[in-house]
């Protein structure tokens, strides 16, 4: 089980390690200087907002395909072991989710909306 | 494992000033060096910079997780026969997840500081991150085809007779397209570009915007250990001993990942977006086709 | 060794399951449901499932970065500026959490659950590859062809763009009362035409 | 710390460039500075430069830029005249000295510190707001809900005034902008990019401005594959290509106001730089302010 344990410890000590080294400064502002980088320009609002992410169709199909990469890791590994079947297998499918990212292109999704 | 833990925390301050090295050498700069070391000293004497309203902990945070994330990229990389921090059997999975993990953690920087420019230097890298990571794994599943394996231990053992490199001509450069993304360089430097003025980090000063370009760096050397140990061999080679070719080839890889990084110009976002999906990964696909075709028994 | 790890994990992802519903900001919210999900991503790798427990890390940390850009993008006062409860229908919640809660305990502590320790060389990842290749092939391909019917109805239900014109053209939304006004914004003519198409 | 400030003493000194009137040009050179760097925030920054003459109509922009300067800062008027008690003026061609007595000065604050709007101790958790969306927590109020160009989704706008020091946009140009997301939906000019003479327009000097945005340097072998990576259709690629070849553009642009709602924000960054500056300052208009 050190398989996790070490990627935890490592993990930890990045953390402990940048956390150290950003106490090093004070953090104390002004107003003038807390207030967003425009150029000497100023806004009229908070920044944080409703965002209006451009790529949403995308991020959907986006999910669609990172399920199918799960399928796919398994399918690597026995992939010699079960020759042509295997190819053909995910040749099918490979061409089923293609024609998904066809219809996505055609369609426009990886335009920004 | 615990000796190989040691080495690689040892290794990596020193690998993060070469690849600060290497990056002045492309922005043509002198002093190459030292300077470095002299820049980040200046920048850790410096204040950090408080924004009205920020998200103090992502603030904190942010940049030890994308430390962490490269450490943990790293520790799956075999020095040696046997030698490596972490030995999980699906260390490719977990590299994965880091890249995953990565486009958060990017995302978080650009948001937390509550700033105009790094937001919008975080939306755009999501937008870009993701695909491109989905392009790396089907680049490193056809890494795992031959080893019939996830471990990257095994990846190295089933390119005793042949590179990936020269049995899978197009996985190196697709996968650079990912290690260009998680290291927020050139091409696919969404979140820090230029034309954001800095973009997610436009808002940073001192010793956060010191730990932040630390773990980036650190980032770079994580991807590069990794793309020599899917695609050149690793460890393997003749006469020197195995960690000596694993550091000759990851220096080789990140002089190609900088150099490439000043070399092609960043297209407009929504541009990208469309080349990623209609050409790299219908040639990820492709890559994938090839190499189940050379693997058949 | 493990148990601690086990208890020290557990602990985390009950922990970041409740914060998820105490902070104010949706993206603090999105990340912390992903904290609880990747605690339970190690949990797995500790009951010897290590493709199961990092492929969840993986898809969560994908799945949660979407989360939080719709989040964002619909909710109210997204970053939590001003404090708010995020939770509805207090009552019911309570009720229905007892209700699960007990209801799970119950049949992990009263069922026979099999005692079957997996060694620790089991090669799982290659008998799920088998599996998915042989007796389970059918579900696996059914999976491509949902997953593909998932893509479809995700780009005509979202995407305003496509090859015969705007998909709201035309389109009134329903009204509050049968017959009655149109709910919401009406469409009129000078809004809505795309000035300028990406970047293509 | 001792031996941190020992490492950090030949460290290069981060300059932010506040480009004037006629200062395009000055900043080029600046690259060429031994132990200066060019840096694209103030945050970043050390010294504040004023390369060229800045309108007192924009000393306020000025001072905002120098309070984002962390503390300590230093400020350096490079032929221009100063417009606040900070700093030394330089007349001559090369700051260099200037700028490295300026990176041991310790300029104080002069905008008075207080929030943009009051909120400690207003509403019902003292945080400045009220309800969901009300009053202005933490200084600012937050932003609301408006119609959108481009998809039609009612998703808030957010409107702020870009420049005139702006890295990306051309010196002096003051946007005001709304956006959705990362595309404008309205523009409007408030102030036109300053004159920057013959030398603002010289296709050297441009390329390499266009090419920065995009993340490449200036040498030829490079830019040609940097035209496939312009939007096809805006005529971006056409200057850009000309300037490559050494050839001046004489293109008029479209007034920003008409040409930038419904582009995104690289795309209407590079298509501004797509214009020599003297071109973009004929087409705004100079009166509005």
């Amino acid at each position: 089980m050190i398989q996790i344990a070490m990627p935890v410890v490592l993990a930890m000590l990045a953390i402990a390690f940048t956390t150290a080294i950003q106490r090093i400064a004070r953090t104390d502002a002004t107003w003038p200087r807390r207030a967003p980088f425009l150029g000497g320009g100023l806004p009229e609002t908070h920044a944080w907002q409703r965002f209006h992410v451009r790529y949403y169709p995308m991020a959907l199909l986006f999910i669609a395909f990172e399920m199918e990469m799960m399928f796919m890791y398994p399918w690597a590994v026995v992939y010699v072991e079960t020759g042509v079947k295997a190819l053909a297998e995910m040749g099918m499918f490979l061409g089923i989710l293609s024609i998904g990212i066809l219809y996505g292109w055609r369609e426009g999704v990886f335009r920004w909306q | 494992m615990i000796a190989a833990t040691f080495a690689l925390l040892l290794s990596l301050p020193l690998l993060v000033w070469v690849a600060a090295m290497f990056d002045r050498i492309g922005a043509g700069r002198g002093r190459v060096v030292m300077a470095p070391l002299q820049n980040g000293a200046a920048l850790l004497l410096r204040p950090n910079t408080e924004t009205e309203a920020p998200d103090q902990l992502n603030r904190l945070l942010a940049p030890g997780w994308y430390l962490a994330l490269a450490l943990v990229g790293l520790s799956v990389v075999p020095f040696a026969p046997g030698v490596v921090a972490s030995d999980i059997a699906t260390g490719l999975v977990l590299w994965g997840a880091c890249e995953a993990l990565t486009v958060v953690v990017v995302f978080l920087h650009g948001w937390s500081p509550n700033s105009p420019l790094p937001l919008i230097g975080a939306y755009r890298y999501v937008a870009i991150g993701l695909p491109a990571m989905l392009l790396s794994m089907f680049v490193l599943i056809g890494a795992a085809l031959p080893a019939q394996s996830l471990s990257v231990a095994e990846v190295v053992e089933a390119q005793r007779d042949l590179w990936n490199v020269v049995r899978q001509p197009l996985g190196l450069p697709l996968f650079m397209a990912l290690g260009l993304a998680i290291t927020l360089r050139g091409p696919f430097d969404f979140a820090e570009g230029a034309e954001l003025a800095g973009g997610a980090s436009a808002e940073e000063s001192g010793p956060a915007l010191a730990a932040w370009r630390f773990a980036r760096a650190a980032m770079l050397v994580a991807f590069s250990a990794m793309a020599a140990t899917a695609f050149l061999g690793g460890y393997l080679g003749p006469v020197l001993p195995g960690p000596a070719w694993l550091l000759l080839k990851t220096l080789a890889v990140m002089a190609a990942a900088v150099a490439a990084g000043r070399f092609f110009a960043r297209m407009p976002p929504a541009r990208m977006l469309t080349f990623l999906w209609v050409v790299l990964l219908p040639l990820s696909f492709a890559n994938l086709a090839l190499v189940g075709v050379e693997a058949l028994p | 060794m493990i148990d601690a790890l086990f208890l020290t994990l557990s602990a985390l992802a009950i922990w970041s399951g409740w914060r998820v519903f105490r902070v104010d900001s949706m993206v603090r919210a999105s990340f912390l449901l992903m904290v609880s999900f990747i605690a339970v991503g190690l949990i797995a790798v500790l009951l010897a499932a290590p493709y199961i427990g990092i492929a969840t890390i993986f898809m969560m940390a994908v799945e949660m970065m979407v989360m939080a850009l719709f989040m964002v993008m619909f909710m109210m006062n997204p970053a939590g500026l001003n404090p708010m409860v995020m939770v509805h229908q207090h009552r019911f919640a309570v009720v229905a959490g007892i209700v699960a809660f007990a209801g799970l305990t119950a049949a992990a502590l009263l069922s026979d659950l099999p005692s079957r320790p997996v060694p620790e060389s089991a090669e799982v990842v290659r008998a799920l590859g088998h599996e998915l290749l042989g007796p389970s092939m059918l579900i696996f391909e059914t999976a491509g062809v949902t997953l593909l019917a998932t893509m479809i109805g995700a780009v005509v239900l979202s995407a305003r763009s496509g090859r015969y014109g705007d998909s709201d053209a035309g389109s009134v939304p329903p009204g509050l009362t049968p017959g009655g006004e149109p709910a919401g914004r009406k469409p009129d003519d000078g809004r809505g035409r795309p000035h300028h198409h990406g970047g293509q | 710390m001792s031996w941190l400030s020992t490492l950090a003493h030949d460290a290069e000194i981060a300059v932010f460039a506040a480009v004037g009137q006629h200062g395009l040009g000055l900043t080029e050179t600046l690259g060429r500075q031994r132990g200066v760097r060019l840096v694209s925030s103030p945050r970043h920054a050390r010294v504040l430069l004023v390369a060229g003459e800045v309108e007192s109509a924009q000393a306020r922009a000025l001072e905002r830029l120098h309070a984002q300067i962390p503390p300590p800062r230093g400020t350096v008027w490079w032929q221009a005249p100063r417009l606040f008690e900070r700093g030394e003026t330089v007349i001559g061609d090369d700051p260099g000295e200037a700028i490295r007595r300026a990176a041991g000065a310790d300029d104080p604050e002069q905008r008075p510190d207080v929030p943009p709007h009051p909120w400690r101790g207003m509403g019902p958790h003292g945080q400045g707001g009220h309800g969901m969306m009300g009053g202005n927590p933490y200084g600012r109020p937050m932003a609301m809900t408006a119609d959108d160009i481009r998809d039609g989704l009612t998703l808030d706008a957010y409107s702020a005034r870009f420049g005139p020091f702006l890295p990306a946009l051309p010196p002096g140009l003051v946007l005001d902008l709304t956006m959705q997301g990362d595309v404008i939906v309205s523009a409007a000019a408030a102030s036109p990019p300053y004159p920057q003479g013959p030398e603002g327009d010289a296709p050297t000097l441009c390329a390499a401005r266009m090419l920065r945005l995009m993340g490449i340097g200036p040498r030829a072998a490079h830019a040609r594959g940097a035209l496939m990576a312009l939007p096809k259709g805006s005529g971006m690629r056409r200057r850009l290509a000309a300037w490559l070849r050494g050839e001046t553009v004489t293109e008029s642009p479209a007034p920003p106001p008409n040409a930038l709602p419904g582009r995104e924000w690289a795309e209407a960054v590079l298509w501004l730089a797509s214009f020599p500056p003297s071109r973009l300052r004929a087409v705004c208009p100079e009166e509005a302010a």
